[in-house]
């Protein structure tokens, strides 16, 4: 498989994240669709780094990634319960408290 | 030897502008008498300016210490025959001001004393500053004073109209940064090193269609501070608002700064642009004689008439200054000194009634010269000169500029649209007559109609206190004006000249560079003169 | 060890933020976290300064400088994001305290942020730029929703990250991108590959677009700046101070060190080609909608937010100048990032200092009157406002001086840029003004709450240092140019 | 030759004596004795009157030795003013003391001393007493300064002082608004003629270069005035002097009240009676015939402005003498008298008899002094306030002697009665209105004698009907107070005034009878004899003022005489007839209704100002005044900062809280910063390099480029990464030929593609209009063949007397205030893709700065749409 596949499968993870984030009213799916879109640059990061042999940077990155993306994670889902904890609600259209 | 006396006048108001932040605030009889003590002190260093010699072009008491090196920004002050008496106007005027301000001001007695010392430092910096920044520094800080001074000790309206005053200047004064950024930026690019040195940048000739929009910028900031029509709508606005002092101060120092910044900076340095829409200014200043006299004549409140009286004169002033003659320049610095004296004595004469009063409004007097002899006296006086009365200081600046105007061109002295101009212009010395001679008729003469003038007091030591040397100004200047004009003459005449050889290589150039003007001066001098004329009618070849 | 003195602020902190996590955990008693943490912030900031002021940089071993630049550039923001983040800690110590909601995992969090910043701001790696970025912006995260039963708190902390999350991953995204597209992680590899036109085009461009839209969304650019305001306002004011000087500071950094670093060959620079007018169209917008928005405020806190924005849009007028004026242009946005530093420092300490327990000041109405019967705590609000203004001679007119004179200078569109943002900023006059307006020239309504003035050491002492360097970096500013010129040399010789 | 005394101390003394006394009165006076301040009032005056004695004496004496002495004291200068030439005028504040200026300071020290009596005795009991003795003080000391002032300004300040006292003195009962407003009214139409004075004062010294009167008249008799006036005015090129002159009479018209601006003076009448005999009879008003007479010789220059003068005095005196005919009340009759009897001066002036028209001056402040002070003893005997109406009073001739009797001896010398001093004065200004008739070859002149005389007769007969009206039904009949019947009767017991009154009043009728004899004629009506060698007066004034020869033939000198006399004989006749011991106005009754009520309306002239200046001016001052708060300040501040508050309300209405618009904004964003970077971009820049052009577009990410430089439609490189090329041009790559004008003043530059065809050449577009000589404009412009052809378009244009220029192509030259170059237009292409595959061409056109050899006709005809695109 050429490095086209691995771009297009990645771009379109990636696009699907994007979708999901921008589409989706709860913020948990929110949360979920941005885990989706880390993981396609994981994917983009492994092929690239397969074309570019020399060293491991792509696959160290990749590892990096994922470990950031479980924190990152993990605080999203604590200020998640925070706020449904506050306002019993987990949708982004009732949270319009601050704006203007 | 270098003399520090410009430095003394920047650093009295300014130390003691710190001496009275640091005092408690219920210190109020120490606060007033220290600022005005700190303010007459200032006074007599600012006389002692007066005593040099300038009898020749040329900068007196300069010094320059470099201030953020690696940009050119230096701190470099000094004074000629031009910003001379503005100087002494500002140093004049600031403790009448604040003295005559005590009458109405009893609260946030620190605030104000604070606010007028650094205003005035604010006037003086921008008026002795010889570097682009530095001036720019100064004219920007004494906005925020002044803005304080309307907002907090201001009338009912006194946001409105501060805010107003403060974003007018503004917007003005951005575009001027820019401007200046601009010029220095084309300097930089020939000379090879950053420089905001008056003197140094003086040398740069830039082409015409770039000297324009320039010129643009800095016209615009400072016909706002004249305030030129159609521009001048903050200042009703203002002076209505602010308190007797802010007003005096603003009529009689902060509007020069205009004309001022014109002379010092805008037309120096943008010789093609200023003697191409000089006219148009001029004729806006025409405008604005006319204009103004007429808004006057129908205001009903008097501080407004006066205010709008101002910008009646400011346009006399304008009309002198692009007049590019001595006269015209010699005429219009010395009705800003007469300007700055007449209306400032009026608007105080304005703060006494209003004092009393409470009240500004022509219709609630009538007959008080029955109960103010003095009082009508004064202000009689200062009518006088503020119309322009032979004898009265107003009339020999009001003479000189219409003479420059009238004279402004060829050898017999006109041009058509200076000629008519002119005669616009002194149209404005009838409607001069007719808005103020409407208001002394309104307020003295007549019987006393409303019950409560009749317990009117005259005038108060205080208030004689600080008319009187306005009225011995007024006098002086209009009896013996040889003394102001033979110091600033001398400078006026190089500007002239100055201003004619810049043109000159304004005219030639396509590209921006450096010309060495002293060493070309001479070699014209050694020629045998330049004289202004027009472009010549060469046939094609 | 010497080798590490390089990074010492870095590890300075690392060090005091553990200690703190540990001296919190098994104490009750925290009255001096927020004066411990200052302390070493500033200290570290001290650190910092003497090696930035010396201009010797200590020698770093490679595996650090791999991935974290040790230079000028770098010491010069490790002084900012240091500065800033004491004096907002030191603003905590009052605020918390006074309102009665300071716990001591604030300062360790605020000191990881402030960790984070600095990585970011000297990472030349695309790794560490995206660890820096994350560390710094997870804990930035944290700290908004610090206050976590406040409703608004926690509904900006949500926003700020959802939105951020989606920012990192479109950073990142374009981050691998431009691996592939060269081969190379670290900037100067990448910046190599560029210039000398091997890189694939077509994925070095779209990397190019994913991560000026990544760093532009942490500076607050519009127009991806719409988390700005609701962050800003949920989060308590000292994170609010940290966010809008720390944050952004080190957003600027890595934008330098990406755009310039990386991307600093005429192609992918040029006036007509390449990210200048993009950077351009964003400055003059953001200077624009920061302003405009602003005006219609209500609320100060939130006005300051959108001036922040406003701010952002001046920095970028200088970075857009890079292209012409190269380190003249780097080095104004150095000046301005720290002259912004105390301004804002300076304009959020005086809103705390306004209110105390109950009667927070938040509006405009909170302040009627203030200045009128508490003339001391309401200066520096004006100084601070008027530095914001950019009326000499603060810090605030320097900085916007030296931005603008670099936008002049660059020539061309950058004039009618430097022009708009003038004019602009003539619109900002505005909304600062009423600051002055409501503290000195209105009085409460009557019925209206009246805010006190609080009384803590640690606002006074923020302000007073605050104040202070506003007021110097205004009339003597050399120094500091020194030192931005300096860290900009490092960046582009 | 100046002969100078050497006390000429003296002149300022007499300026500062009043001066000091008006200084002292008025800011002490309110704290002195009245005696005190009527010593120091009156005694400046008496002093200053002394010392003008001493100085006329010397003055006369130094006559014997020089014909043109004067006394000369140089006080101080002023200022300075530079003209255009070079050369600094200096202001001096200098006095100067010739046969003119004597005898006015005479007249005004000495008939000013004998009001400053009367006023003691007049104002005395009034509580601003003090300021009146003031204020009077103050007027002789402007007055001084007018009269004796050796230059232009200095006399302006006396002009202007005296006008400001005016305005002072006629409010002086300011508790009354409309004497107040009478006041201003002066003023305000004075400044109207302080205009004229000032424009005219400017002409002046930019011809002359001098402000002194003596250079100014020297440089008249040069006659440098007689050049056009550089500015047309409608369509006309007057000479400098006709300008000049027309700008000072308009101040003259002001100051001494004639028409258009006469409407003044009788409303200052409000002021108190001495103010009306002093300012508004003897001495202010005629400060106009005094600048006329100073100014002589450059008057007399400027036939025009002569004409102007006379008509405008002849009209005057008319229009005045017809309304005093049926006014009722004495201040008023005196006034409209004054200013018919003004008229009269003028028009002598105009006519060139300035020393007549000064006579009269003279002669005219004696009985109009003496007339108004016994107006003023008739209301102080009768208690009658501002005004008395003259159908209230009657028989007085018992009550009050002395005043009648000098009051009848004003009234005969005004009316010309032959021996007295108005019968000299009316005759010489007939004489020299007739004069003007027998001009030889001036029909201008001729026609304006023709008017002058016969207006002036008629106004003569109704001079001396009027006020012998006048003074029929005060003093003669019965006293029509004394039984206390109708409206506001007067006092019912009049009594004779108080000697401080009665004495000037003597002193001044005795003058009115005598001074003529000064004038007494060279040559004798009807006898013909010749008195003496000259008159005496016509050889005093000689020294000093201009004017046309005083004619001896006999049979113009009897014509001037009978129609005086005649006039004089009808008028009092005519008086006696219908107002003699009458109690009724029989004129009134005579008269068409409607006519007398115009006339006695004023002939509506105020009304008239009103509706056609006044109110017009005011109505737009109105209208600037509310719209400057409104349309100005709303489109200067309102407007802007209301749409930039909205502008903000609108932005931040975006901000609606919602996450997903938020993450939607950053997509477009994204998507903006994309579309950038989508499309190439390209900016073709050409540099020279001998006959070769560098062709350089600026370089973009993963950018490929190919060029067709000459637009032929075949590209010259294959695609390639660098983004430059260089190319030679030749003949066939040619598109056409631009000419380029350029202002070499502003850089404005203007292209025009020009052809084998004529095309205009609007060089209007690049040179202001300003600069441009009719000659200018008009060119047309063609190639042929190497060359371009530059002709006038029209017939009027001339170039040098060349029909055709030739310029070669490819060299640049000039073309009046522009410089004109033409340039080959060439044509450049690039093509540019971007690693998105996306391509973008760009042309553009280049105007190469070097030529090429003569071009064939036929690649310049080659139509732009056969380029291959």
């Amino acid at each position: 498989m050429g490095i086209g596949t691995y771009l297009a499968l990645a771009s379109v993870l990636f696009g699907v994240g994007a979708a999901g984030f921008l589409a989706r009213r709860n913020m948990l799916i929110q949360l979920m669709s941005i885990e989706l879109m880390l993981n396609s640059v994981n994917v983009l990061l492994l092929a690239f780094n397969r074309v570019n042999p020399s060293n491991h940077d792509g696959q160290v990155f990749a590892f990096f990634v994922i470990a950031v993306a479980a924190a990152e994670a993990a605080l999203g889902l604590a200020i998640l319960i925070a706020y449904y904890r506050v306002t019993k609600t987990l949708n982004t259209d009732d949270a319009t408290l601050l704006k203007y | 030897m270098t003399t520090h006396y410009l430095t003394w006048l920047l650093a009295i108001p300014a130390a003691s502008a710190l001496v009275v932040l640091l005092v408690p605030r219920s210190w109020d009889v120490a606060i007033k008498r220290f600022s005005i003590g700190a303010m007459l002190v200032e006074l007599i260093v600012s006389l002692r300016l007066v005593l040099a010699d300038y009898s020749d072009a040329g900068y007196r008491f300069v010094e320059h210490v470099a201030w953020v090196e690696s940009f050119g920004i230096s701190y470099k002050v000094g004074v000629d025959g031009i910003s001379l008496w503005l100087v002494v106007l500002t140093t004049l005027l600031s403790p009448i001001a604040l003295y005559a301000s005590w009458g109405s001001i009893k609260t946030g007695i620190k605030g104000y004393a604070l606010s007028f010392l650094l205003l005035e430092l604010g006037m003086l910096g921008a008026f002795v500053a010889l570097d682009l920044f530095l001036f720019y520094v100064f004219w920007e800080l004494m906005l925020v004073p002044m803005y304080l001074i309307i907002g907090i000790w201001g009338g009912k309206d006194r946001v409105y109209a501060a805010v107003k005053f403060f974003l007018y200047t503004m917007v003005g004064s951005l575009l001027m940064l820019v401007a200046i950024l601009y010029v220095v930026a084309s300097y930089e690019k020939l000379a090879g090193h950053y420089t905001f040195d008056l003197q140094e940048l003086s040398s740069l000739v830039l082409p015409a269609s770039q000297q324009y929009l320039l010129f643009g910028a800095f016209a615009l900031a400072f016909a706002i501070k004249v305030p030129m029509f159609p521009f001048h709508t903050w200042l009703p606005d203002a002076h209505v608002q602010a308190p007797t002092g802010g007003s005096v101060i603003l009529a009689a120092v902060l509007l020069k700064l205009g004309i001022y910044g014109f002379i010092r900076f805008a037309m120096p340095l943008f010789p093609v642009a200023s003697q191409t829409i000089g006219p148009v200014l001029a004729g806006l200043g025409v405008v604005g004689i006319i204009y103004g006299a007429y808004a006057a004549w129908v205001q009903r409140d008097l501080k407004k008439l006066v205010a709008y009286s101002s910008v009646s004169h400011m346009g006399f002033i304008l009309l002198g200054l692009f007049a590019m003659n001595r006269n015209g320049i010699s005429g219009a610095i010395l009705q800003m000194i007469n300007h700055g004296i007449s209306t400032g004595a009026l608007f105080l004469l304005v703060g006494v009634i209003y004092d009393r009063r409470h009240s500004r409004k022509l219709d609630d007097f009538g007959g008080l010269a029955k109960v103010m002899p003095w009082y009508t006296l004064f202000f009689v006086v200062i009518t006088l000169s503020s119309i322009g009365l032979p004898g009265t200081n107003g009339f020999v600046g009001e003479f000189m500029i219409l003479a420059g105007s009238f004279l402004s061109r060829t050898a017999i002295g006109f041009g058509s649209s200076w000629f008519i101009m002119t005669l616009l212009a002194t149209t404005g010395v009838i409607f001069a007559a007719v808005y103020m001679l409407h208001a002394v008729l309104r307020i003295f003469w007549g019987k006393i109609v409303h019950p409560e003038n009749e317990s009117l007091t005259d005038l108060n030591r205080r208030e004689v206190a600080s008319l009187l040397p306005l009225i011995v100004m007024v006098f002086w200047i209009g009896l013996y004006p040889k003394f102001f004009l033979d110091k600033m003459n001398p400078s006026v005449d190089a500007f002239v000249t100055d201003f004619t050889v810049r043109y000159y290589e304004g005219r030639r150039t396509g590209e921006p560079r450096l010309v060495d003007f002293e060493e070309l001066e001479q070699r014209i001098e050694a020629a045998g003169g330049l004289a202004m004329a027009e472009p010549t009618h060469e046939d094609a070849q | 060890m010497s080798q590490l003195m390089g990074v010492s602020p870095l590890l300075l902190l690392v060090a005091a933020g553990l200690a703190i996590m540990l001296v919190d955990g098994f104490t009750k008693e925290r009255a001096e976290l927020a004066s411990v943490t200052a302390v070493s912030l500033f200290v570290a900031a001290a650190l910092a300064g003497t090696m930035l002021a010396s201009g010797n940089v200590a020698p770093a071993p490679d595996v650090i400088t791999r991935y974290l630049a040790v230079d000028q550039l770098a010491l010069f923001f490790d002084v900012v994001i240091c500065v800033g983040a004491g004096l907002s800690v030191l603003l905590a110590g009052g605020y918390l305290r006074e309102h009665g909601f300071e716990r001591g995992e604030f300062y360790v969090l605020i000191l990881f942020t402030a960790f984070g910043a600095m990585v970011l701001a000297r990472a030349v790696d695309l790794l560490s730029i995206f660890l820096g970025l994350e560390t710094m912006s997870l804990g930035a995260y944290a700290l908004v929703a610090y206050r976590r039963t406040s409703a608004r708190a926690v509904e900006g902390a949500v926003k700020y990250f959802l939105l951020g999350s989606f920012a990192a991953a479109i950073l990142l995204f374009g981050s691998a991108l431009l691996y592939g597209a060269t081969g190379h992680t670290d900037l100067a590899g990448i910046g190599q590959v560029v210039a000398a036109g091997q890189a694939d085009a077509t994925l070095t461009v779209l990397a190019l677009v994913m991560l000026i839209v990544g760093l532009a969304f942490k500076l607050g650019a519009v127009p991806f700046h719409m988390w700005v305001p609701d962050a800003y306002e949920g989060a308590v004011t000292p994170v609010t101070t940290f966010m809008s000087v720390g944050i952004k500071a080190a957003a600027v950094a890595v934008l330098l060190r990406v755009l310039v670093g990386a991307f600093g060959d005429p192609a992918s620079m040029g006036l007509y080609t390449g990210w200048t007018p993009v950077i351009m169209l964003l400055a003059v917008i953001t200077m624009v909608y920061g302003n405009l928005a602003a005006l219609a405020q209500t609320s100060v806190k939130r006005m300051l937010a959108y001036s922040s924005v406003a701010h952002a849009g001046y920095i970028l007028v200088g970075l857009a100048a890079v292209h012409e004026v190269g380190s003249f242009a780097v080095s104004s946005v150095l000046y301005y990032i720290a002259a912004y530093t105390f301004s804002n420092v300076l304009a959020f300490g005086s809103l705390i200092l306004m209110g105390s327990k109950g009667k927070e000041a938040v509006s405009y109405d909170d302040l009627a009157g203030a200045g009128r019967r508490h003339p001391v705590a309401a200066f520096p609000f004006v100084i601070g406002v008027l530095s914001l203004l950019g009326m000499p001679p603060t810090a605030g007119f320097f900085g916007k001086y030296y931005v603008f004179s670099a936008a002049v200078q660059a020539g061309g569109p950058m004039i009618w840029v430097a022009v708009i943002g003038v004019l602009a900023s003539a619109v900002g006059a505005y909304y600062y003004l009423k600051v002055i307006v409501y503290l000195f020239m209105r009085e409460p309504e009557e019925d209206q709450p009246i805010a006190v003035p609080m009384r803590s050491m640690y606002v006074t002492v923020t302000l007073v240092l605050a104040g202070y360097y506003v007021v110097k970096m205004g009339i003597t500013p050399s120094r500091y140019l020194d030192w931005a010129v300096s860290a900009a040399s490092s960046l582009v010789g | 030759m100046h002969v100078e005394a050497p006390q000429q101390i003296l002149l300022l003394l007499i300026i500062l004596f009043p001066l000091g006394g008006a200084i002292i009165n008025g800011l002490l006076g309110r704290y002195m004795a009245k005696g005190l301040v009527t010593l120091v009032g009156v005694g400046s005056v008496a002093l200053s009157f002394a010392l003008a004695v001493v100085s006329f004496v010397e003055l006369y004496g130094l006559r014997h030795e020089s014909e043109t002495a004067t006394l000369v004291y140089h006080f101080y200068e002023w200022f300075s003013l530079k003209l255009p030439s070079g050369n600094v005028v200096a202001v001096n504040v200098r006095f100067v003391m010739d046969s003119l200026s004597g005898v006015m300071t005479l007249i005004v020290t000495g008939v000013g001393g004998l009001i400053h009596l009367y006023s003691i005795g007049y104002m005395g009991d009034d509580e601003g007493y003090p300021r009146f003795m003031s204020f009077l003080n103050l007027f002789m000391a402007s007055m001084l300064i007018l009269v004796l002032g050796s230059s232009m300004p200095v006399m302006f300040v006396g002009w202007e002082g005296v006008g400001l006292c005016s305005y002072l003195l006629i409010g002086f009962w300011f508790e009354n608004r409309d004497y107040a407003a009478a006041g201003r009214k002066a003023f305000v139409v004075n400044r109207i003629g302080d205009f004229g004075v000032l424009i005219g004062m400017f002409i002046l010294v930019g011809v002359a270069g001098s402000f002194e009167f003596a250079d100014i008249n020297s440089a008249a008799m040069a006659g440098e005035f007689r050049p056009d006036f550089p500015v047309w005015l409608l369509g006309v090129a007057p000479s400098l002097a006709t300008v000049a002159c027309v700008f000072l009479f308009l101040g003259c018209t002001g100051k001494s009240a004639q028409i258009p601006l006469y409407i003044w003076l009788p409303d200052a009448m409000a002021g108190p009676t001495p103010v009306s005999a002093l300012i508004h009879a003897a001495t202010m008003v005629t400060a106009g015939v005094y600048l006329c007479c100073r100014l002589s010789p450059l008057f007399i220059t400027s036939d025009v402005a002569m004409s102007i003068i006379a008509v405008t005095g002849t009209l005057t005196a008319l229009l005045a003498a017809s309304i005093a005919v049926v006014q009722r009340e004495m201040k008023k009759i005196l006034a409209y008298s004054t200013v018919s009897q003004l008229g009269f001066m003028f028009a002598a002036v105009g006519v060139g008899a300035f020393a007549a028209g000064f006579f009269h001056v003279f002669t005219h402040a004696f009985f109009k002094a003496c007339l108004f002070l016994g107006a003023g003893s008739v209301m102080h005997a009768v208690h009658a306030h501002g005004d008395a109406d003259i159908f209230k009073l009657g028989g007085l001739r018992k009550a009050l002697p002395i005043t009648r009797l000098t009051f009848l001896a004003s009234c005969l010398a005004i009316a010309g009665f032959p021996l007295t001093s108005g019968f000299f004065s009316k005759d010489e200004i007939l004489l020299g209105a007739a004069a003007q008739i027998f001009r030889p070859d001036d029909m201008l002149m001729t026609s304006v004698g023709w008017f002058t005389l016969i207006g002036l007769t008629l106004a003569a007969v109704m001079t001396a009907f009027y006020m012998f009206r006048l003074y029929f039904l005060t003093f003669t009949g019965e006293y029509r107070s004394a039984d206390q019947s109708g409206d506001h009767p007067y006092d019912a017991h009049p009594h004779e005034s108080p000697p401080a009154m009665t004495i000037p009043l003597v002193v001044l009728a005795v003058g009115a009878l005598t001074v003529g004899f000064l004038g007494l004629p060279h040559v004798v009506p009807i006898i013909g004899t010749h008195l003496s060698d000259y008159s005496w007066w016509g050889h005093w004034m000689e020294a000093s003022v201009a004017g046309q020869p005083v004619p001896e033939q006999m049979y113009i000198v009897n014509l001037a005489s009978g129609l005086a006399f005649g006039a004089m004989a009808i008028g009092i006749s005519a008086a006696w007839v219908l107002y003699r011991n009458k109690s009724t106005d029989a004129l009134a009754e005579k008269m068409p209704a409607r006519l007398y009520q115009l006339a006695f309306d004023k002939w509506r002239v105020d009304e008239l100002y009103a509706a056609t200046i006044v109110n017009p001016i005011k109505n737009v001052a109105v209208v600037a005044g509310r719209a400057d708060m409104t349309f100005v300040d709303a489109v200067m501040t309102k407007l802007p900062s209301f749409n930039v508050r909205e502008a903000g309300r609108i932005l931040a209405r975006l901000q609606n809280g919602v996450v997903h618009v938020y993450g939607a904004v950053v997509v477009v964003g994204v998507v903006a910063v994309l579309a950038w970077f989508w499309t190439p971009h390209s900016r073709i820049e050409a540099a020279f390099e001998g006959t070769r052009v560098e062709l350089t577009t600026p370089q973009g990410l993963g950018y490929e480029y190919r060029w067709d430089a000459n637009s032929d439609g075949e590209f010259e490189t294959q695609w390639k990464g660098t983004p430059g090329t260089t190319f030679e041009y030749g003949h066939d790559d040619m598109r056409g030929i631009a000419v380029f004008l350029k202002n070499t003043h502003s850089g404005i530059e203007h292209r025009i593609d020009v052809t084998d065809e004529w095309m205009p050449l609007p060089i209007e577009s690049v040179v202001p209009a300003e600069f441009l000589s009719p000659r200018d404009t008009g060119f047309e412009v063609r190639i042929d063949g190497e060359f371009l052809l530059f002709r006038k378009a029209h017939a009027r244009t001339k170039l040098s007397g060349m029909k055709e220029i030739r310029l070669p192509m490819g060299k640049s030259g000039r073309l009046g205030p522009a410089r004109v170059s033409s340039r080959p237009l060439v044509e450049a292409t690039l093509e540019v893709r971007n690693a998105f595959g996306n391509t973008r061409r760009a042309t553009k056109e280049i105007a190469l700065p070097f030529g090429f050899e003569a071009p064939t006709h036929a690649s310049l005809t080659r139509p732009a749409h056969e380029v291959v695109r």
